[in-house]
C-alpha cells in the first residue's frame, strides 16, 4: 500500500516532465499539424539556459537562492521561447511559405534538433554539468510515503501550467484564433487575423514552457548533457499523440499516463520488461482508440 | 449463359435504418430498382441522401435492415466487395486519385478482376502480363470511347471540372457495374456543361445498359431523366413517383419551401 | 534488342566489374565496407519510401525491422553452420554456406516481414501521427524483447556470423560479402519498381491520395495495406542481414530511434514516391558521412545545415516525386519505368 | 539540376578515391573513438589523455625504436557510438591512414565489430576499457586494458560482505550498456552462492538514458538490503544516489569501475561521500607516475581524470612499448604490424598509472584493482587492493 502510493507520487513527479514536454508539442501541432522534433532539445537549450543563468545569479551575483530561483524562471522561460522562436523563424516559416509537404518542416525539424544537441557538444564539451541547489530540499515521510518539497512544487507547476494553457486557449482571444487557425488555416486569414502572429505566440507558449521543464528537471535531476533531451522529448512526443495531439488536456493526460505505465510496469513487473510492456500497452491504446484519447475522430465526409 | 434476370431488381432495400449515435439519419428505407431503370433520390440538405448512398455501396454497415445487390445481401461486406457485386459510384466532391495519370486512375479501378496479387506482379509471370495488356487494352479503349484518349497522361487535377466529372463517370463505369449511383453529377458545372452532362447519362444508360440511382439538387436535370423519383427528409420517405407527380406533391412542396402556411 | 536489355547489362558491368576490382583488391576494404554500407542504405531508404511516400504513412520505426531480420539471418546461419556457445555444433556441414546464404537472408526478411504485421494490423483504422506512434513503439517492443532474451546475448549482442564467410570464401575464392549486398540491393529495388508500377501496386499511390475512393473502387485497401508494410519491413528484414554479416556481429542497441531516424531523413532527402530519388539520396548521405568524418563533432553541425539548406531549396527532396527517366527524358529509351 | 546532380556526384567520388600522403619517419597510431552518439565524453577523455601523452614524447624529440628517433602521429577518427561506423573507421584507419596500430574502441558495442576487423586485417587493436569477453576471445590482435567483468565481479562481493558484513543486496544496473548487465549478473551469481540463494532482493534494470528510477529505487528499498551494488555509469550514479537519498534510503552504495570519473562528484555532490567502489587506481594518495599523470592532466584539462583517460594513457604505453620491442621498423607496413603483434606478446611486465600489468594468452591484461572510498573532499581514497590468484 505505502509502495502503491510511493509510486504514484514517483508516477505523477515524472508525468509532470512528459506532460509539460507534451504541451509544447500540442500546441505546435494544434495549429500548424507540425511535429515539432526539436522540441525535446528546445528543453534541453532550457535546462542550459537556466544553469548558466543560475550560475551567475548564484556565484556571480551571489544572491540568496530563493532569489535566484524567482529570476531564473522568467529568464529561463523567456530565453527559451526565444530560441523556439527563433527555430520557426529561420527555418520552419521559409519551408511552409513555399509550400513544402508537411513533412518536410517535420524533418526540418529533427534537423534543428541535431543541430542543437551538436552545437551544444561542441561549444561546451563532453563533461556534464552538475545543476546547483536553488532551494534546499526538504525530504518528508508521512506513513512510509517519502517525498520532497520539490516534487511537489514539480507537480503542482504542471498542474498550474496546465490550467493556464487550458484557460488561454478556451478563454482569450489569441487563444480562440489559435483554436481557430487549427480548424482551418485558409480560412482564418480572412477574418483578419494575423496568422504568422499567432504561430509565434504558438511557439513562445511551447518553448517557454518546456524551458520551465528544463528548469524543474535540471532541478530535480541535476545532471545536464547534450543529449538529454532527445529521448524525453520523443516519449513526450508518443504522449501527446497517445492522449490525442491537438488537444491540450490530451497532452496533459497522456503525459501523466506515460509517466504512470512506465513507473507502475516497473513497480510491478520485472523492470527489465519496462519497454515491452509500456509500449505495448500504448500500442493496444492506439488501436483501441485510433485518434488517441481526446482525438477527435476525423469523420470523412463523402 | 445466365439465367434470365429481369424479373429480379438490381437493388433491394428493405426496411432501412441508419442511427449515427443519436441521430437517425435514414429510417425505414425501401426501394427496389429494376435493371435498366434510372431513377432519382432527392431530398432537401441533410435529407440523409448520400447516407443512402454510402450504406448501399458498404462504407456504412446499416443499423437495421438490409441491402441486396441483384439478390445478393452486403450485410458485412467491406466496400471493395460491395463494388465487386457490380455497384460502382462518383462522389458529391469529385474523388479522383489526383496525382496519378488518368489512364491509371482507369486501371486502378480494376483491382476486382484483377486476378493476381503480389506474387505474379514480382514475377511477372504469363498471367500478369495478359492480365495488364487486357486491363491496358480496355482502359484505353474506355477512354476512347469518353473522348478522354488525349488526356490518357495528364493528371486530373489539371483537367478542367468538367472533364474530371466526365473521368470520374467512366472510371466508375469502367468496373462494369450494374447499378451506377451517382451522387450530385451536376453539382459545380455551369449550364452549358450540365446540358452535356444530360446528354451523357442518358448515352450511358442506353450504351451500357446500366440500371442509374442518382441524387441530384438540380431539378431539371432529375426531371428529364428520371422515370421514377424518390423523395426523402429527415430520413424518412415522404414521396415516390414520376416526375410529374413529384412535382405537384404537397409533401414534397413543404419539404422544400418550408411549412409557410400563414 | 540491345537498348531491351542494357539495363540489365549495365548493371550486370558495374557488379561484375566492382566483384572484379575487391578481388584484385583494386578497392580496399575500407571503400569497400563503405559502398556495402550504401547498399544497406539504399535498400533500407528505399524500402521505406514505400510505406512513407508511396502509401502516405509516416513510419519512424524501420530500424526495429532490421533488428528482426538481422537477427533471425544471423541466429539462423550460426545455429545452422557455424555452431557456438549458444547452439553448440553446426548442424550443416559448412560448405553449404554458399548456397544456403540467400536463403538465410531471405529467412530474415521474412521474418521481419512477419513483424511487420505489428504495425499493419493496426493500419487499418489508425492513420496519420497515430500510426507513427504504433511504429515508434514497434521499434521499442523489437529492441526490448531481445534485449531481454539472454540466450541470444540480449543487450551484449550476437557474434559468429565471421565463420559464415569464412566458410563461404572457403567454397569459392570470391568477396562474397560485396556480392551479396549488391545482388540483394538490385534485387530489392528490381522488386519494389515491378510490385509499385503494377496495377496491383498501383493500388499503393492510390490508397495515398485517396483512401476512400480507393475502397469504393474495388481496391481492397486493407489487404494492400498489409501487403506494402510487410515487403516495407521484409526489406528493412533483408537489409538487416546483410548488415548483420557485413559487421559478423550484431547489438539490439544499433536499431534504435536514430537509426530509424537516419532512414526517414533519406527517404525525404531523395524525394516522397521516388524510387531513383531514395536511391540517389543514400548514395549522397552514405558519402557525405563519410567525407566529413575528420569533421568530428562539427560534423553533425554541418550536415543537418546542409540538409536544412538544402530542403530551402528544394522543398520536395532531390527529386520530388518524380524518377531519374522524368528528369533525363532520354534514359526512357533504355529503360520503361512502367 | 542536371549539372548539379552529375558535378556532385563526380566530386564525392572524386574525394573518396582521394589519394593519401604518406609522411616518412613518424609513426601513426589509430584513435577510433566515441566523440558524438551516446558517450561523447568517453571520447573526449580518451583523446585528451593521448593528446597529452603524444605531446610529452614528441616534446621528447620522438619515440626511440631500434636507435632511432620517430615522431608520433595520432590520429583521431570519431565512430559516433555507432557499430557500422566503427567498422568502416577501423577499415580507414588501417587501409587509408596506414595507422601501425588502433587504440579503441572503448564501448563494447563497437569494440567487438571493430576488434573483427583489426584481427581479419592483421592490426594491433587495443580496447581500453571494452569488459566483454568477446572482444578480444580467440582475436590474437586484440588486446584490452580493462579488467574483465569476472574479476571485478569478485572484488565487489567480497569487499561487501567483509567490510560492509552485509547478508543481502540489491542491484540496479543498465539494461542496455552491456557492461553493466554483465557485471550485474556475475555479481548476483557470486553473492548468492556466497550468501544462499534469494540474498540478492531486488535485481532491477534501467535503461540507458533514463533520468528517473524512483519506481525501481522504491522497489528495491522496500525489500531492504544491506546495501545496493551499482555498476552503472557515473552520470547515473549520480543521479540514482540522490534519489534514493531523496526516497529515504540511508544505506550503503557499492560501485564499479564505470563510477571513477571525478565528474561524479560535482555532479553528484555530498550524497556521494563515504561510498565505496573498485577500480583501477586511486586517485588520492596516488604515487608516482600515477600521481604526476593525474596532476598534469588536471592541470591540462582543470578537472580529474576519469578511468578512461587513465586507461587510455595505458594503452597507448603499451603500444609503444610494444613498438619499441620490435627493436626497429622497416616501413613496410604488413611487416611492423606483425612485429608490433609480437611486441605486444613480449610484454612480461608494463607498469602502467593504473596499476602493473601484462597480457594472458586472449590479450586480457593480468592487473590488480583496488576498492576506493569517496573521501568528503571528493577525493577517491585507496582502501584496498586486490590482486588475481
Amino acid at each position: 500500500m505505502e509502495n502503491l502510493v510511493q509510486n504514484i507520487i514517483n508516477a505523477l513527479q515524472w508525468g509532470s516532465f512528459y506532460a509539460l514536454i507534451a504541451l509544447g508539442y500540442t500546441l505546435v501541432y494544434g495549429v500548424l499539424t507540425l511535429i515539432n522534433f526539436a522540441h525535446g532539445d528546445v528543453f534541453m537549450v532550457g535546462a542550459y539556459i537556466a544553469f548558466f543563468s543560475a550560475t551567475f545569479l548564484l556565484t556571480t551575483l551571489g544572491l540568496p537562492g530563493w532569489i535566484a530561483l524567482a529570476l531564473c524562471i522568467p529568464v529561463t522561460m523567456i530565453l527559451t521561447a526565444m530560441v523556439g522562436v527563433t527555430l520557426e523563424r529561420i527555418a520552419y516559416r521559409p519551408l511552409r511559405n513555399k509550400g513544402a509537404h508537411r513533412l518536410y518542416v517535420v524533418i526540418t525539424a529533427l534537423m534543428c534538433g541535431l543541430i542543437l544537441e551538436h552545437a551544444n557538444l561542441a561549444i561546451f564539451g563532453a563533461s556534464r554539468k552538475a545543476f546547483p541547489q536553488l532551494i534546499a530540499e526538504h525530504v518528508y515521510t508521512i506513513g512510509g510515503v517519502t517525498f520532497t518539497n520539490l516534487k511537489i512544487a514539480v507537480i503542482a507547476t504542471a498542474f498550474l501550467a496546465f490550467l493556464f494553457l487550458h484557460w488561454m486557449v478556451t478563454r482569450t482571444r489569441v487563444g480562440m484564433a489559435m483554436r481557430a487557425i487549427s480548424y482551418d488555416k485558409f480560412a482564418v486569414p480572412l477574418l483578419g487575423i494575423p496568422l504568422d502572429r499567432i504561430i509565434v505566440v504558438t511557439f513562445i507558449l511551447g518553448s517557454g514552457f518546456a524551458g520551465l521543464a528544463g528548469l524543474l528537471f535540471a532541478m530535480s535531476y541535476p545532471v545536464l548533457e547534450p543529449y538529454m533531451g532527445a529521448l524525453i522529448g520523443w516519449k513526450a512526443f508518443i504522449a501527446a499523440v497517445v492522449g490525442g495531439i491537438g488537444d491540450i488536456r490530451g497532452a496533459f493526460l497522456g503525459g501523466f499516463l506515460l509517466g504512470a505505465v512506465e513507473i507502475m510496469v516497473v513497480a510491478f513487473f520485472p523492470s527489465t520488461f519496462r519497454d515491452l510492456i509500456a509500449f505495448t500497452v500504448l500500442l493496444l491504446i492506439l488501436t483501441w482508440k485510433p485518434t488517441g484519447l481526446f482525438g477527435i475522430a476525423k469523420t470523412t465526409k463523402i | 449463359m445466365s439465367i434470365p434476370t429481369e424479373k429480379r431488381p438490381v437493388l433491394e432495400i428493405r426496411n432501412l435504418t441508419q442511427n449515427f449515435g443519436g441521430l437517425r439519419a435514414v429510417s425505414d428505407f425501401n426501394i427496389q430498382l429494376m435493371p435498366g431503370e434510372l431513377s432519382g433520390l432527392i431530398g432537401p440538405n441533410g435529407a440523409g441522401k448520400t447516407t443512402v448512398f454510402n450504406l448501399v455501396s458498404g462504407f456504412y454497415q446499416p443499423s437495421e435492415g438490409a441491402i441486396l445487390i441483384d439478390g445478393v445481401p452486403t450485410g458485412g461486406l467491406k466496400p471493395h466487395k460491395v463494388t465487386a457485386l457490380g455497384v460502382a459510384r462518383t462522389f458529391q466532391n469529385i474523388r479522383l486519385w489526383n496525382e496519378m495519370t488518368v489512364l491509371d486512375n482507369i486501371r486502378v479501378a480494376q483491382h476486382y478482376r484483377l486476378g493476381y496479387g503480389f506474387f505474379h506482379s514480382a514475377v511477372r509471370s504469363k498471367r500478369y502480363m495478359r492480365r495488364e495488356a487486357e486491363i491496358a487494352r480496355e482502359a484505353a479503349e474506355l477512354l476512347d470511347i469518353f473522348h478522354l484518349t488525349q488526356y490518357a497522361d495528364e493528371f486530373p487535377k489539371n483537367l478542367p471540372y468538367g472533364t474530371q466529372r466526365k473521368l470520374e463517370i467512366a472510371r466508375a463505369l469502367s468496373i462494369h457495374p450494374k447499378l451506377l449511383l451517382l451522387d450530385e453529377p451536376a453539382a459545380g458545372l455551369n449550364s452549358s456543361d450540365i446540358q452535356e452532362l444530360i446528354r451523357l447519362i442518358r448515352w450511358i444508360h442506353e450504351m451500357f445498359a446500366v440500371t442509374i440511382w442518382m441524387i441530384e439538387h438540380q431539378m431539371d436535370v432529375i426531371m428529364q431523366l428520371c422515370t421514377r423519383i424518390k423523395v426523402i427528409d429527415f430520413g424518412e420517405t415522404i414521396a415516390e413517383g414520376n416526375p410529374e407527380e413529384i412535382c405537384n406533391h404537397p409533401a414534397v412542396i413543404t419539404a422544400y419551401l418550408g411549412d409557410d402556411t400563414i | 534488342m540491345l537498348r531491351r536489355y542494357s539495363v540489365h547489362l549495365s548493371l550486370a558491368t558495374v557488379g561484375g566489374l566492382i566483384v572484379y576490382l575487391a578481388h584484385q583488391e583494386y578497392i580496399s576494404l575500407y571503400i569497400m565496407s563503405v559502398l556495402m554500407f550504401m547498399g544497406v542504405n539504399i535498400i533500407m531508404s528505399t524500402s521505406l519510401n514505400l510505406v512513407n511516400g508511396y502509401m502516405g504513412e509516416f513510419s519512424c520505426g524501420h530500424g526495429g525491422f532490421m533488428c528482426v531480420g538481422a537477427y533471425v539471418s544471423s541466429l539462423l546461419g550460426v545455429w545452422l553452420f557455424a555452431g557456438d556457445k549458444v547452439f553448440g555444433a553446426p548442424l550443416l556441414n559448412p560448405k553449404y554456406t554458399l548456397y544456403a546464404f540467400p536463403l538465410l537472408i531471405l529467412v530474415g526478411g521474412i521474418a521481419a516481414a512477419l513483424a511487420g504485421l505489428l504495425v499493419a494490423i493496426p493500419s487499418y483504422k489508425t492513420r496519420g501521427d497515430y500510426l507513427a506512434i504504433i511504429t515508434l513503439a514497434s521499434n521499442y517492443i523489437i529492441i526490448s524483447v531481445i534485449e531481454n532474451i539472454g540466450a541470444i546475448g540480449g543487450s551484449r549482442g550476437f557474434m559468429g556470423m565471421k565463420q559464415l564467410i569464412n566458410a563461404m570464401g572457403k567454397s569459392v575464392d570470391l568477396p562474397w560479402m560485396p556480392i551479396w549486398v549488391f545482388l540483394f540491393t538490385v534485387f530489392c529495388i528490381w522488386l519494389m519498381r515491378r510490385y509499385i508500377s503494377s496495377t496491383f501496386g498501383k493500388g499503393v499511390i492510390a490508397i495515398c491520395q485517396d483512401e476512400v475512393a480507393a475502397e469504393i473502387m474495388s481496391v481492397n485497401t486493407n489487404k494492400i495495406k498489409t501487403i506494402t508494410f510487410m515487403v516495407s519491413s521484409g526489406m528493412a528484414g533483408i537489409a538487416g542481414g546483410l548488415f548483420a554479416y557485413i559487421l559478423g556481429y550484431v547489438n539490439p542497441g544499433s536499431f534504435n530511434i536514430l537509426k530509424s531516424t537516419e532512414v526517414l531523413v533519406m527517404v525525404y532527402l531523395g524525394g516522397m514516391g521516388s524510387l531513383s530519388g531514395s536511391v540517389l539520396s543514400a548514395i549522397l548521405f552514405t558519402i557525405l558521412l563519410e567525407l566529413l568524418r575528420p569533421l568530428q563533432i562539427v560534423k553533425w553541425i554541418v550536415i543537418p545545415l546542409l540538409l536544412i539548406i538544402l530542403m530551402q531549396f528544394r522543398p520536395e527532396g532531390i527529386m520530388g516525386n518524380r524518377e531519374l527517366g522524368d528528369i533525363f527524358p532520354k534514359l526512357k529509351k533504355f529503360y520503361r519505368f512502367k | 539540376m542536371k549539372r548539379l546532380l552529375t558535378t556532385l556526384s563526380i566530386s564525392c567520388i572524386a574525394m573518396i578515391m582521394a589519394v593519401q600522403v604518406i609522411a616518412a619517419d613518424t609513426i601513426k597510431i589509430g584513435f577510433n573513438l566515441e566523440m558524438t552518439g551516446d558517450i561523447p565524453k568517453v571520447g573526449e577523455s580518451s583523446k585528451f589523455a593521448a593528446e597529452m601523452l603524444k605531446a610529452d614524447i614528441n616534446g621528447a624529440g620522438g619515440l626511440e625504436v631500434g636507435g632511432k628517433k620517430y615522431k608520433l602521429e595520432f590520429i583521431y577518427e570519431d565512430n559516433e557510438a555507432k557499430a557500422e561506423s566503427a567498422v568502416t573507421t577501423t577499415l580507414k584507419l588501417i587501409e587509408k591512414d596506414e595507422v601501425l596500430a588502433m587504440i579503441g574502441p572503448n564501448s563494447t558495442k563497437q569494440a567487438i565489430p571493430a576488434g573483427q576487423v583489426a584481427n581479419d586485417n592483421e592490426v594491433v587493436m587495443i580496447s581500453p576499457w571494452s569488459t566483454n569477453p568477446d572482444t578480444t576471445f580467440n582475436r590474437p590482435w586484440v588486446f584490452r586494458a580493462a579488467f574483465l567483468d569476472p574479476f571485478q565481479g569478485p572484488m565487489a562481493v567480497n569487499f561487501a560482505i567483509k567490510t560492509f558484513k552485509a547478508k543481502t543486496s540489491a542491484v540496479l544496473y543498465d539494461l542496455s550498456n552491456d557492461y553493466s548487465k554483465g557485471l550485474a549478473e556475475i555479481f548476483k551469481k557470486l553473492f548468492e552462492s556466497k550468501m544462499g540463494a534469494g540474498s540478492v532482493l531486488a535485481f532491477e534494470s534501467h535503461g540507458t538514458k533514463d533520468q528517473d528510477f524512483s519506481a525501481q529505487l522504491t522497489k528495491i528499498i522496500a525489500a531492504k538490503p544491506d546495501f545496493i551494488f551499482l555498476p552503472d555509469n557515473y552520470n547515473q550514479v549520480a543521479l540514482i544516489v540522490k534519489q534514493a537519498r531523496q526516497l529515504g534510503f540511508k544505506g550503503e552504495f557499492m560501485g564499479s569501475d564505470a563510477w571513477g570519473s571525478s565528474e561524479l562528484m560535482t555532479l553528484c555532490g555530498k550524497d556521494c561521500v563515504g561510498l565505496h567502489f573498485s577500480t583501477h587506481y586511486a586517485a588520492a594518495g596516488a604515487t608516482g607516475a600515477t600521481k604526476e599523470f593525474i596532476e598534469r592532466y588536471k592541470a591540462k584539462y582543470s578537472y580529474t581524470p576519469d578511468d578512461v583517460a587513465a586507461l587510455t594513457w595505458d594503452a597507448t604505453g603499451v603500444v609503444l612499448k610494444a613498438i619499441q620491442n620490435t627493436g626497429g621498423l622497416t616501413g613496410k607496413l604488413k611487416k611492423d604490424r606483425k612485429a608490433i603483434r609480437e611486441g605486444m606478446a613480449a610484454i612480461t611486465s608494463f607498469s602502467g598509472i593504473t596499476g602493473n600489468m601484462k597480457f594472458n594468452e586472449q590479450g586480457d591484461p593480468i592487473k590488480c584493482g583496488v576498492v576506493v572510498q569517496i573521501t568528503k573532499n571528493g577525493e577517491f581514497a585507496f582502501n584496498e587492493s586486490i590482486c588475481p590468484e
